[in-house]
């Protein structure tokens, strides 16, 4: 399946962008290996995981077309 | 609309429009507000210039909705709640978050702002990244 | 000058004027603002149409002269404390009151505003009439 | 001595007036019981004392050209 990625904070730093597209996504695991073996430092980061939008658990059910957010802990105000 | 995500700093006129619109609310007697503001802190040596805010704007509307709801049913006295939050550059001595609570009484109106601007920073999927006078910069976690 | 008494309404400019003000406060991280509006209560089948303030205008300076040394004492990361009351006939809806605490963080901001407004309530010499809508009038207390 | 005496509040629409002058004041005991004559209706109403916009207890010594102001319970806000 298809899934739009999105790396906010300081990880757009670490990744070098904002948003990347993956192919043949089997799961979210395999995403996750997918997006390590290509940003080795991300790792290091603490981050909690969105899918379209709404903060789910560790290994969501992807499906096509999902967008994916990796947050790290929010600093606003 | 459940949050106002302004291209650089809360501005001036953004707020005075909301505070001129609370007029219209002839049951409330007060308006708590809070008004976040970039400090210029000093640290290593070096000063904090600005700030830069990155917002996940898609869900910071859903996260702001839910707050509202929460702050509407803990605190029955209160009317409206407004909250806006600067996206992008904010430099030191300009305003970065805005939060109102119009309530009937203050005392609500005092609570309830300072839960939702506790709210805010724990919810709200936003990332600030400080900016010294050196040039060099640095992500940085609410404390 | 420690309390600005405004004749007629605190309006809009003098608001936005105290918190453009603000931005100068380079080492403020928020500011805690209260606004108190006069609120179309009801009580007899009557509706309150306006509040007339009258304030003991001498008395009133040195008022506030204190209160601002008791925020100043109890407050360390307090920087600025500013006080402004309507003087004469505010119409529902409008402001009477607005106080802006600026401080280095936002807890001592938001507790010595709240304190400000209990301390503006007690010992600021201002009395109110309310005005109704049928044209009586009724001198009234704080609760 | 003269005395300036300010009515506030409730107090001015019991009077009828927002200041006077008095004179040949002998003390403040003498000053309240001339108040009282002409405005019988004040001893229903609560209030307290300033002496120059200070305010001062009950029975305060008074100096000639002082400044004596009636206030009601403060109702601000």
């Amino acid at each position: 399946m298809e899934i739009e990625v999105f790396f906010f904070g300081v990880l757009a730093d670490v990744t070098g962008i904002r948003q990347k597209h993956y192919n043949d996504v089997g799961s979210f695991a395999d995403l996750r290996h997918r997006i390590e073996d290509e940003f080795p430092e991300i790792v290091h980061y603490t981050f909690r995981i969105a899918v379209n939008n709404e903060i789910v658990n560790d290994e969501p059910l992807l499906s096509g077309g999902d967008e994916v957010a990796l947050l790290p802990p929010f600093a606003g105000g | 609309m459940d949050i106002l995500l302004t291209d650089g700093p809360v501005g001036i006129s953004v707020i005075s429009g909301l505070i001129a619109k609370a007029g219209s609310l002839k049951d409330a007697g007060g308006h708590s507000l809070f008004l976040g503001q970039v400090r210029s802190d000093v640290s290593d040596n070096k000063t904090v210039k600005a700030i830069e805010y990155s917002v996940f704007e898609k869900m910071a509307e859903s996260a702001a909705g839910k707050i509202k709801a929460i702050i509407f049913s803990e605190f029955s006295d209160v009317r409206a709640v407004e909250i806006v939050h600067a996206a992008g550059l904010v430099q030191a001595g300009e305003i970065s978050l805005f939060v109102m609570i119009s309530a009937g009484h203050r005392q609500q109106a005092v609570d309830a702002c300072r839960k939702t601007v506790e709210l805010v920073k724990q919810r709200l999927p936003v990332w600030k990244k400080e900016i010294f006078d050196d040039g060099t910069q640095k992500w940085q976690q609410n404390i």
